[in-house]
C-alpha cells in the first residue's frame, strides 16, 4: 500500500513538474512575442519573468523529488527533452538570475523599437538557455548551444553598432566558435558511440574526447587562456543581458563539461582532473589580478567572472581527482562545492551587473575614477551592490564564503592526500585560492570605495538619483538571496552532493558540517555576528561623535585630491611588476619655468592579448594573405594547377600509393 | 506515362528556348518566359514527386533513371530555376548594356537560360555516363554566354576562364570515360555499356589499374567543373560576374548536379578500386576545398564574390558528406544541398537591389544594410546566417548529420579537421554578416523600388522554405531515407 | 561540560578580552627597555583604552554608515575568533565550530571593514595604509593556508582542536613538516600582528603606516574597539602558535602551563625581533613571505619522503 | 599507317606550340583533323554508318571550325601582342617534358597499341600545354581542339570504336564550344584591342 501511494505521489510530482516546465517555456514564448507586438516591452518582460519563475520552480521540484521527468539522454538524433536533477539545478540557476534580470529590464528598456527587439532577444536568450539545459539528444544540445552563443551577440548589436561593439562581437563569436569545434567533435563522438545513451565511453577515444571537450567548453566558460572574448563581450551588452551572460551562460558551459566528464566518459584518469585544476587555478588568480587593474566597472566584473569560473573549475577538478584516488565522499563534497559556487556566483554576479546597469542609467559612464559618493545618492542600489561585493569577495556570513569555504576545504584535503603529486597540486591550489580570495577582497574594497564612497568625482554623481522600483526590487531580491544562501547553505549542499559522483549523502542542516573540518555553522555565526555588532555599535553611539573634516594634512578634502584606482592598487602592481608589465608616461609641460600641465597615462596591457592572441591572429592573417596568391588571376596558372593535380594523382597511382 | 513525363521535363524548356525568340517586344519575351518557367517547373516537380513515390529502387527507362537522389536534385533544380526565371525580368529591366545588341539581348538571354536549365534538368535524370558528359559540356556552352552577358570586360574575362578551364577539365574526364569504356568493351562496346547499372555490374571485373586511372581522370575532370579546390579558380570569377539569376543557377544547381554525376561514378566505379579509394578521393577534395576557401572568406569582399567562395566551401562539405558514405551523412548531403540552394540563391537575388542602389557594391563589401533597407538587409542577413550554418538553419542540421556520419564511418580525423575548418570559415562569414548588417553606412534609406520589393518577396518565400526544411531535417533526420538515397542510384 | 572545557572557555574570553592589551603593553615596554629607554608601563594600553572610552568619537565629512559600523564590525568579528581558539586542547562548544578556515575568514572580514572605512573618509593616508595592508594579506593568506595544510597532514582535519591535538603527539618532534610550518607561522605572526620588519605599530609618520593608517580618523570608543582588535589579534596569533605549533605534553594542566609560559615568551621574542630588525621596504615583504611558502612546500615534500602518515 | 597518323598528330601538335603566326597554327590543327578524319574513314570503311559519321566529323573539324577561327582572326586583323612570349625552344622543351611526364604515368588501358595510347594521352597533354605556354586567346581555343584530337585518336583506336551517339555528340559539343570560344575571342579583341590572354588578369584576390 504505502509503496503504491508513494508511487502515485511520484507520478503526481512528475506530472506537475512536467506541466511546470511546459508552462514556463510557453509563457516565456508568449512574453517574448508580446514584447514585440505590444507598444512597450514592459508587459512582455513581466510575462517572461513569470515564465522563468515557473521553470525555476519545476527545476527545484525535480531537484527535490530526485525523479527525472521527460526523456532520458539518447544517442540517436531523434529530438528529445527532459529534466533530471542536474538540469533542475541549472534551471534554478537560470531562474534566480533570469527573473530579476527581466524585471530589471522592464524598467531599464525604453519603449521604442530597440527596446522591443531587445526584449524579444531576452526572451529568446532565456529559451535558448532553458533549451540547452533540457536538451536530451545531440542535435538539440548542439543547436541550443549555438543559439546560446548567438543571441547575446545579436542583442549587443541591437543595442549598439559602433566599431568597438562590432569588433567585440566578432571576437566573441570567433573565439567561441573555434573553441566550439571541440564541443562539436566531442559531442558527436560521444553520441555516435552511444555514450549519451548510458554507456560511458572509455579507452583511447575517451582521452581525445576529454581534451576536445575541455577545450570547447572551457572556451565558452571563459577559462584562461581561452577567455579573451569574455572581458570584451560582457561589458558591451545591456546590463540585464550581461547579467545573464556572466551569471548563467558561462555556467552552462560548465554544465556541459560536467555532463561529459562525470556522466558520459568513463573515469578519464588523473590527468584530466589535474589539468582542470591547473586551468582553474590559472583562471582564478589571473582573472582577479587583471580585474584589480581594470578601470571600467563592467570590464572589471567580467574579469571577476573568469575568476569565479576558475573557482568552480577548481572544485570540479578536485572532485575528479578525489574520484580517481578513491575518496568518493570528498569527491562528492568538491562537486557540491563547485555547483554551490556556480549558483552563488550567478546570484552575486547578476546582482553586480544589474547594479552596474543601474549606475550607468543614473550617471552614464562607468569609469571607476569618475564615480564616487553614490551610496548617499542611491542608498538602495548602493547597499545591494555593496552586499553583492562582500559576497563575491567571499566574506562571512554571505554565500560566497560558504562555497569558497567548501572548495578550500576540499582542495586542502587534496593537499593531505596520500600521493605526493596530488598533495602538491592540492596545496598549491589551496594557496592559490586563498590568495584569490584575498585579492578579491582587495579588488572589491577598491570598487566599493571608488563607486559608492568618498566624494563624488563628477557632477552627475553629485546629482545621481535612485532608479525605479522594479530595478531596485530585482537587486534587493538578489542581495537577499545572497544573504539567505550564506546563512542556510546546508539546505542545498546535501542535495548537490547527491547529484555528484558516488551518490554520497551528507548530514543535512542549516550550516555545513563536513567530516574532517571544524564545521561551518553559518546560521550561528551570522546571528552571533549580527548580535555582537549590534551591541558594540549601540555602545559606541554615546557619547555623540563630533563632526570634523577628514585629516588630509590640514587641507580640505577635495575630489581632485581623492585616490583613484591606479593609486590604490599600486603596491600590488609594483610587487608583481614582472606579471603586469605596466607601462606609463608622464608629460610635464613647462613654460617660463612654470609647470603648466601634467598629463599622466598608465595602463596594464592584457598579456594574453599582447603575447598570445595578437601574434597568433596576425600570423594567421599573414598566412591567409599568402594563400590568397593562389587566385593570381592568370588563366595559365590555373591550367597549370589542373595539370599539376592530374600529374600528382597519376604519379601517386603509378607508384602504388593509391593502391 | 512516366516516360512521356520525363521526356517532357527537359523537352519543355528546350522548346521554351526556341519560343522565347518569337516575341518581338521585351514584354512578350517576359510573358513567354513566365509561361515556360511555370510549365517546366510543374513538370519537373511532378516528376520528382513520382520519383519519391515509387523510386525506392529507381525507375529505369529508355534513357533515364529516376531514384530518390535524382528526385531531390530534380526538385532543387526546378525550384532554383523557377526563382531565377521569375527574377530575370526585373534583372533585365535594371541591367544596362550587354554582350549582345540591345534588340536581341533579351532573346539571347532567355534562350541561353532555357538551354542551360534544360541541360541541368536532363543531367539529373540521365542513366548513362557518356550522355551525362555530353550534357555537362552543353551546360558549359550555354552558361558561358550567360556569364559574360553583361559584356563588361571583367565579365568577358570570367566567362573565358570558365569556358577554357571547364572544357579542358572535361576533356580529361572524357579520356577517363574512354579508358573506362575500353575496359568495359568486352561487355558489349555499345553506348549502354556506360549505363550506371552496367558499370556497377561489370566494375568488379575491370582490370584494377584501368578502373583506378579511369576513376582518377574522371574525378579530376569533373572537379574542374564542380569547382573543387585546387581547380576551382573559375568559380569565384564566374559567380561574381554573371547576372545574379545565372549566378544562383550556377551555384545552387549546376555545381551540385555535376557533383551528382561524380557521386554516381564513385558509387558505381568505386567498388573496382581497393579500400574505399574513391571515398578517400572525395574526402581529399572536400577538405582541400574547405581549406582553400577559408583564407578567401577572411577578406572583406564584394557581395557576390563572397557568396562564390562560400559555394566553394559548401561544395567541400558536400564532397565530405559523399565521401563519408554513411546513411546519416547522405541524408545530411541532401538537406545540405537543398538548404544551400535556397540560401545561396536568395543571397544572389539580393545582389539585384544591391547593384541597383549601390553600384559600388560590385567592388566593395556592402556595409550597414540594416540602416539602408530592411528587406534587402533581411535577405542578405538570412542568406549569410544560413550559409554560415547557424541554428535554426537547415545547414546547421545537415552539417551536424554529415559530421555524425563521418564519425559513424570512423573518419574521426577528417571530421575533426573539417570541424575546425568550418569554424575558421565561419569567422569570415560572421565578420561579413556583422559588417553587412551593422557596419557604418552612408547615404539615406533606399526607397522601396521594384528591385527592393522583389527582394522582400523572395526573402519571405525562401525563408519559409528554409524553415520548413530545417523543421523536417530536425524531426526526420533519423528516418531511414539515407539508405534508399544511397541504394537507388545503381 | 567538563571542568577543562569550562576553564578553557573562561580563558578564551577573559584572556582575549582582558589579557590581549597586556601583550601589546609588554612588547612596547620591553622594546623601550632594550632600546635603553624607560618606556611606558606594561599596563599603558589599558589606560589608553579607558581614556578613549570616555572620549567622544569623530564624524568626518563625508562619511556613511560604513564608517560608523566598521569599528564595531571589526571588533565583533575579532571577538568571534576568540571563541574559536582552542585553549589547552579544549574549547567549549559555542555553536560556532572550531574551524581554521572560519578563523581566517573572520579575520579577513575585520580587515575588509577597516580598509573600507578608510575609503569612506576619502583621506589619503588611510588609503595608503589600507592598500599596503591588503597587498600583504594576499601573500599572508596564501602562506597561512599552506601552514594549515601542513598542520592538517597528520589527522586530515582542519578542526583547530584536532590540530592542537597533533602538537601533543610525541612523533611530531621528528617531523620536518611540522618545523617548517612552525617557522613559516612565525612570518605569519609578524605580518598579522603588524610588527617589524613588516610594519611599525609605534610609528607616528602617516606615510609609513600600514595597520595604523586606516585608524587615523577614529577617536573615542571607535578607536578603542580598533585598538583592542589589534591587541586581540596578537593574542589570537600567539595562542595559535602555542596550541598548534609548540610541541607540548598531553595533560590539560601541562598544556595550560605551556600556554602560560609560551604567550609571554613569544611576546618577548617579538619585542627582541622588533629591536634587532629594521622595518623592511614594503616591496620586499612579499619576498620574505614567498620564502616561507617555499619552506612549506619543502615541508610537504619531506612529509611524503618520510613515508607520509 | 597508324604509326604515321600518331606521329603526325604529335609532331603537328608540337608545331602548333612552336609556330608564331596564328593562321599557320590554325592550318596545322586543320591538317591534324584532316589526317585523323581520313584515318577514320579508312578504318570505318566497313560500315556505311561509320563512314557517314567519320565524314561528318571530318567536315566539321577539318573545315568548319578552322574556317570559323580564321574568320575570327581576320576580323581581329590589327593584332599586336604587347607582351613577349617564352622563346620557341623553351616552349617546346617545357611542353615535351610535361607531356612525357603525364603520358608515362598512364598504364596500358587496352587500346590497339602502346604507341597509340601514349600518343593519345600525350596529345591531350600537349593541348592543355598549348593553352599554357601560348598567350593568345586563340591558341587556347586551338589547344582545346588539339586535346580533342588526342581523345578522338583514342576513340578511333578503341576496339570496336566509339558508339555513334557519343561520336556525334562530341562533334556537336565541339562545334558549340568552339563557336562560343570564337565569339568570346572576337569580343575580347574588340574590348582589349588584342588577344593577349595575359591582359585578362583583372579578377584576382
Amino acid at each position: 500500500m504505502p509503496t503504491r501511494s508513494a508511487g502515485a505521489r511520484v507520478e503526481r510530482l512528475i506530472g506537475a513538474s512536467e506541466a511546470l516546465v511546459l508552462a514556463g517555456a510557453s509563457v516565456i514564448i508568449v512574453g517574448a512575442l508580446s514584447a514585440v507586438v505590444s507598444r512597450s516591452p514592459r508587459a512582455g518582460l513581466t510575462v517572461q519573468s513569470i515564465g522563468v519563475v515557473l521553470l525555476g520552480a519545476a527545476g527545484v521540484w525535480v531537484l527535490a523529488s530526485g525523479h527525472a521527468v521527460g526523456a532520458a539522454f539518447r544517442s540517436d538524433v531523434r529530438p528529445a527533452f527532459g529534466v533530471d536533477g542536474l538540469s533542475g539545478f541549472f534551471l534554478l540557476v537560470i531562474a534566480v538570475v533570469g527573473a530579476p534580470a527581466t524585471l530589471f529590464a522592464r524598467d531599464a528598456l525604453e519603449a521604442d523599437g530597440r527596446g522591443r527587439s531587445l526584449a524579444l532577444a531576452t526572451g529568446v536568450f532565456l529559451l535558448a538557455l532553458v533549451g540547452f539545459v533540457c536538451a536530451r539528444d545531440v542535435s538539440t544540445f548542439l543547436g541550443f548551444w549555438e543559439l546560446m552563443t548567438l543571441v547575446p551577440a545579436a542583442a549587443i548589436l541591437l543595442a549598439r553598432q559602433d566599431r568597438e561593439a562590432r569588433h567585440g562581437v566578432f571576437v566573441y563569436l570567433a573565439i567561441t566558435h573555434i573553441g566550439g569545434a571541440g564541443v562539436w567533435v566531442s559531442m558527436l563522438v560521444l553520441a555516435q558511440h552511444g555514450a549519451l545513451g548510458g554507456h560511458p565511453l572509455g579507452g583511447g577515444l575517451a582521452a581525445f574526447v576529454a581534451c576536445a571537450s575541455l577545450v570547447g567548453f572551457s572556451t565558452k566558460a571563459g577559462l584562461m587562456p581561452l577567455h579573451s572574448w569574455l572581458p570584451r563581450a560582457h561589458p558591451l551588452a545591456p546590463a540585464h543581458i550581461s547579467a545573464l551572460m556572466s551569471g548563467v551562460m558561462i555556467k552552462l558551459a560548465l554544465y556541459g563539461l560536467v555532463r561529459v566528464l562525470f556522466q558520459w566518459l568513463a573515469p578519464p584518469g588523473l590527468w584530466v582532473g589535474i589539468t582542470l585544476m591547473a586551468v582553474g587555478a590559472l583562471s582564478c588568480v589571473g582573472g582577479v589580478l587583471y580585474a584589480l587593474m581594470q578601470h571600467e566597472l563592467k570590464r572589471l566584473l567580467a574579469f571577476h567572472s573568469i575568476e569565479n569560473v576558475g573557482i568552480v573549475a577548481l572544485g570540479l577538478g578536485a572532485s575528479l581527482v578525489f574520484g580517481d584516488i578513491g575518496q568518493p565522499t570528498w569527491s562528492a563534497i568538491a562537486f557540491a562545492a563547485a555547483l554551490l559556487h556556480a549558483l552563488n556566483h550567478a546570484l552575486f554576479k547578476g546582482l553586480l551587473f544589474l547594479g552596474a546597469g543601474a549606475f550607468s542609467k543614473a550617471v552614464g559612464s562607468l569609469e571607476l575614477d569618475r564615480l564616487g559618493g553614490l551610496l548617499r545618492r542611491m542608498p538602495w542600489t548602493g547597499a545591494a551592490f555593496a552586499l553583492g561585493a562582500m559576497a563575491i569577495a567571499g566574506l562571512p556570513p554571505l554565500n560566497g564564503f560558504a562555497s569558497e569555504w567548501l572548495t578550500l576545504q576540499s582542495l586542502l584535503h587534496l593537499g593531505v592526500a596520500s600521493h605526493l603529486g596530488v598533495a602538491l597540486a592540492g596545496a598549491l591550489a589551496t594557496a592559490a585560492l586563498a590568495a584569490t580570495a584575498a585579492l578579491a577582497v582587495y579588488c572589491f574594497v577598491k570598487v566599493i570605495g571608488l563607486v559608492l564612497l568618498g566624494l563624488p568625482r563628477r557632477a552627475e554623481c553629485a546629482q545621481a538619483s535612485e532608479v525605479p522600483v522594479g530595478m531596485r526590487a530585482s537587486m534587493v531580491f538578489l542581495a537577499g538571496s545572497c544573504v539567505a544562501l550564506g546563512v542556510l547553505p546546508g539546505l542545498l549542499v546535501p542535495t548537490l552532493a547527491a547529484l555528484g559522483p558516488g551518490r554520497v549523502t551528507l548530514p543535512a542542516g542549516a550550516g555545513l558540517s563536513v567530516p574532517g573540518t571544524g564545521s561551518l555553522p553559518t546560521l550561528a555565526l551570522a546571528l552571533a555576528l549580527v548580535v555582537s555588532v549590534g551591541v558594540l555599535a549601540r555602545l559606541a553611539r554615546s557619547p555623540r561623535a563630533a563632526p570634523a573634516p577628514a585629516w588630509v594634512c590640514g587641507q580640505l578634502p577635495a575630489a581632485g585630491l581623492a585616490w583613484k584606482a591606479a593609486g590604490f592598487t599600486k603596491p600590488l602592481r609594483l610587487v608583481l611588476e614582472v606579471l603586469f608589465r605596466a607601462h606609463r608616461e608622464v608629460q610635464v609641460s613647462v613654460s617660463a619655468g612654470v609647470v603648466q600641465s601634467i598629463t599622466y597615462k598608465a595602463e596594464v596591457p592584457h598579456l594574453f592579448d599582447t603575447l598570445l592572441y595578437g601574434p597568433v591572429s596576425q600570423a594567421a592573417l599573414r598566412a591567409a594573405g599568402v594563400a590568397r596568391r593562389l587566385q593570381s588571376g592568370s588563366l595559365r596558372a590555373y591550367l597549370i594547377y589542373l595539370l599539376a593535380l592530374l600529374g600528382l594523382l597519376l604519379a601517386l597511382a603509378r607508384i602504388g600509393v593509391l593502391g | 506515362m512516366t516516360d512521356v513525363l520525363l521526356i517532357a521535363v527537359p523537352a519543355v524548356p528546350l522548346v521554351g528556348a526556341l519560343l522565347v525568340r518569337l516575341p518581338r517586344t521585351p514584354g512578350g519575351a517576359d510573358r513567354m518566359n513566365l509561361i515556360g518557367a511555370n510549365i517546366s517547373t510543374v513538370l519537373a516537380l511532378t516528376a520528382s514527386v513520382v520519383g519519391f513515390v515509387h523510386g525506392a529502387r529507381g525507375l529505369h527507362g529508355s534513357w533515364f533513371v529516376l531514384d530518390h537522389a535524382g528526385a531531390c536534385f530534380l526538385a532543387v533544380i526546378a525550384v532554383v530555376g523557377w526563382c531565377s526565371a521569375m527574377v530575370s525580368p526585373t534583372y533585365l529591366a535594371s541591367a544596362g548594356k550587354s554582350l549582345f545588341t540591345a534588340r536581341r539581348a533579351r532573346a539571347w538571354y532567355y534562350t541561353a537560360f532555357y538551354l542551360f536549365w534544360a541541360a541541368l534538368l536532363a543531367l539529373a535524370l540521365v542513366k548513362n555516363l557518356g550522355v551525362a558528359w555530353l550534357l555537362i559540356e552543353a551546360t558549359t556552352g550555354a552558361s558561358a554566354l550567360l556569364v559574360a552577358y553583361s559584356g563588361r570586360r571583367n565579365a568577358l574575362e570570367a566567362g573565358w576562364k570558365y569556358l577554357v578551364l571547364t572544357t579542358f577539365g572535361l576533356a580529361v574526364a572524357l579520356l577517363g570515360i574512354l579508358i573506362l569504356f575500353a575496359g568495359l568493351a568486352p561487355h558489349g562496346g555499345t553506348l549502354s555499356t556506360l549505363d550506371w547499372q552496367s558499370i556497377a555490374r561489370h566494375a568488379g571485373g575491370l582490370p584494377h589499374q584501368t578502373a583506378l586511372f579511369a576513376l582518377i581522370l574522371i574525378l579530376v575532370g569533373l572537379a574542374a567543373k564542380i569547382g573543387w579546390a585546387p581547380v576551382h579558380n573559375w568559380l569565384p570569377d564566374a559567380h561574381s560576374e554573371a547576372p545574379p539569376p545565372v549566378s544562383a543557377l550556377l551555384s545552387a544547381a549546376l555545381l551540385p548536379t555535376v557533383m551528382l554525376i561524380a557521386w554516381r561514378v564513385v558509387l558505381t566505379l568505386g567498388v573496382a578500386v581497393p579500400h574505399h579509394l574513391a571515398d578517400h578521393l572525395m574526402l581529399a577534395f572536400g577538405l582541400a576545398s574547405l581549406a582553400i576557401a577559408v583564407p578567401f572568406l577572411w577578406r572583406p569582399m564584394a557581395w557576390k564574390r563572397l557568396l562564390a567562395y562560400s559555394s566553394l566551401e559548401h561544395m567541400g562539405i558536400l564532397a565530405l558528406g559523399i565521401g563519408f558514405a554513411s546513411p546519416l551523412a547522405t541524408v545530411g548531403v541532401i538537406i545540405h544541398l537543398a538548404g544551400h540552394a535556397l540560401a545561396k540563391s536568395l543571397g544572389f537575388y539580393t545582389a539585384i537591389p544591391l547593384a541597383r542602389h549601390d553600384p559600388s557594391s560590385a567592388q566593395r563589401a556592402p556595409r550597414g544594410l540594416a540602416r539602408l533597407s530592411t528587406p534587402v538587409a533581411a535577405g542578405a542577413g538570412i542568406s549569410l546566417a544560413t550559409l554560415s550554418g547557424l541554428p535554426p538553419s537547415p545547414l546547421f542540421f545537415s552539417e551536424l548529420l554529415i559530421l555524425l556520419g563521418g564519425i559513424a564511418a570512423h573518419q574521426i580525423t577528417s571530421v575533426s579537421i573539417a570541424a575546425v575548418l568550418m569554424a575558421l570559415g565561419f569567422l569570415g562569414l560572421a565578420h561579413a554578416l556583422i559588417e553587412t548588417l551593422a557596419g557604418e553606412s552612408h547615404g539615406h534609406r533606399w526607397r522601396s523600388g521594384r528591385t527592393v520589393r522583389l527582394a522582400g518577396r523572395l526573402t519571405v518565400g525562401l525563408t519559409l522554405g528554409l524553415l520548413a526544411l530545417s523543421v523536417s531535417a530536425y524531426l526526420l533526420a533519423d528516418s531511414h531515407a539515407g539508405a534508399s538515397l544511397m541504394r537507388g542510384i545503381a | 561540560m567538563s571542568l577543562a572545557t569550562l576553564i578553557a572557555g573562561v580563558i578564551q574570553v577573559a584572556g582575549g578580552v582582558l589579557g590581549a592589551p597586556a601583550i601589546v603593553g609588554l612588547i612596547q615596554h620591553l622594546k623601550a627597555r632594550l632600546q635603553g629607554r624607560r618606556g611606558p608601563p606594561v599596563l599603558q594600553p589599558y589606560r589608553e583604552l579607558r581614556r578613549l572610552w570616555g572620549k567622544s568619537g569623530v564624524a568626518p565629512e563625508p562619511h556613511t554608515f560604513i564608517y560608523t559600523l566598521a569599528p564595531a564590525l571589526a571588533a565583533a568579528s575579532t571577538a568571534l575568533v576568540l571563541l574559536l581558539l582552542p585553549i589547552g586542547g579544549h574549547a567549549p562548544d559555542w555553536g560556532l565550530g572550531n574551524d581554521a578556515l572560519v578563523l581566517v575568514g573572520l579575520l579577513a572580514l575585520a580587515r575588509f571593514t577597516v580598509t573600507l572605512a578608510a575609503w569612506d573618509t576619502a583621506g589619503a593616508f588611510g588609503l595608503m595604509g589600507a592598500a599596503r595592508d591588503l597587498m600583504f594579506s594576499v601573500f599572508v593568506d596564501g602562506l597561512l593556508l599552506l601552514v594549515l595544510v601542513l598542520l592538517a597532514l597528520p589527522l586530515h582535519s582542519t578542526d583547530l582542536l584536532s590540530m592542537s591535538h597533533v602538537a601533543t603527539l610525541p612523533e611530531v618532534w621528528a617531523r620536518p613538516a611540522h618545523w617548517a610550518a612552525a617557522l613559516t607561522f612565525c612570518l605569519v605572526i609578524l605580518a598579522e600582528t603588524g610588527r617589524q620588519p613588516v610594519d611599525n605599530p609605534d610609528t607616528h609618520l602617516e606615510l609609513t603606516m600600514v595597520h595604523e593608517g586606516p585608524l587615523l580618523e577614529y577617536a573615542g570608543r571607535d578607536l578603542a574597539y580598533l585598538q583592542w582588535a589589534a591587541a586581540a589579534r596578537h593574542w589570537i596569533m600567539l595562542v595559535l602558535a602555542c596550541e598548534l605549533l609548540i610541541p607540548h605534553p598531553g595533560p590539560f594542566v601541562a598544556q595550560l602551563a605551556v600556554l602560560a609560559a609560551g604567550v609571554p615568551a613569544l611576546s618577548v621574542a617579538l619585542a627582541v625581533c622588533e629591536t634587532v630588525q629594521a622595518k623592511m621596504r614594503v616591496l620586499r615583504v612579499p619576498l620574505l613571505l614567498g620564502s616561507g611558502a617555499a619552506l612549506c612546500l619543502l615541508g610537504l615534500a619531506s612529509w611524503f619522503a618520510g613515508g607520509g602518515g | 599507317m597508324t604509326g604515321a597518323v600518331t606521329w603526325g598528330l604529335v609532331v603537328s601538335s608540337l608545331a602548333v606550340i612552336v609556330v608564331r603566326r596564328r593562321s599557320l597554327a590554325i592550318a596545322l590543327v586543320a591538317a591534324q583533323s584532316l589526317g585523323l578524319g581520313l584515318y577514320a574513314i579508312a578504318q570505318g570503311s566497313r560500315t556505311s554508318t561509320a563512314l557517314a559519321v567519320a565524314g561528318t566529323v571530318l567536315i566539321a573539324k577539318a573545315l568548319v571550325l578552322p574556317a570559323l577561327l580564321l574568320f575570327t582572326v581576320r576580323r581581329a586583323r590589327k593584332e599586336r601582342l604587347i607582351a613577349t612570349e617564352i622563346p620557341a625552344l623553351g616552349r617546346l622543351a617545357i611542353s615535351v617534358a610535361a607531356a612525357l611526364a603525364v603520358e608515362q604515368s598512364i598504364p596500358r588501358f587496352g587500346l590497339a597499341g602502346a604507341g597509340v595510347e601514349h600518343a593519345a594521352v600525350g596529345v591531350l597533354a600537349l593541348g592543355i600545354l598549348t593553352a599554357v605556354v601560348r598567350r593568345a586567346v586563340l591558341f587556347q581555343a586551338l589547344g582545346f581542339l588539339i586535346a580533342e584530337n588526342g581523345i578522338y585518336l583514342t576513340g578511333l583506336s578503341l576496339p570496336g570504336g566509339l558508339p555513334v551517339f557519343i561520336e556525334l555528340g562530341l562533334v556537336f559539343d565541339l562545334v558549340v564550344i568552339v563557336s562560343v570560344a570564337a565569339a568570346f575571342a572576337a569580343k575580347i579583341h574588340e574590348q582589349l584591342g588584342s588577344g593577349d590572354s595575359s591582359l585578362l588578369e583583372a579578377l584576382r584576390d
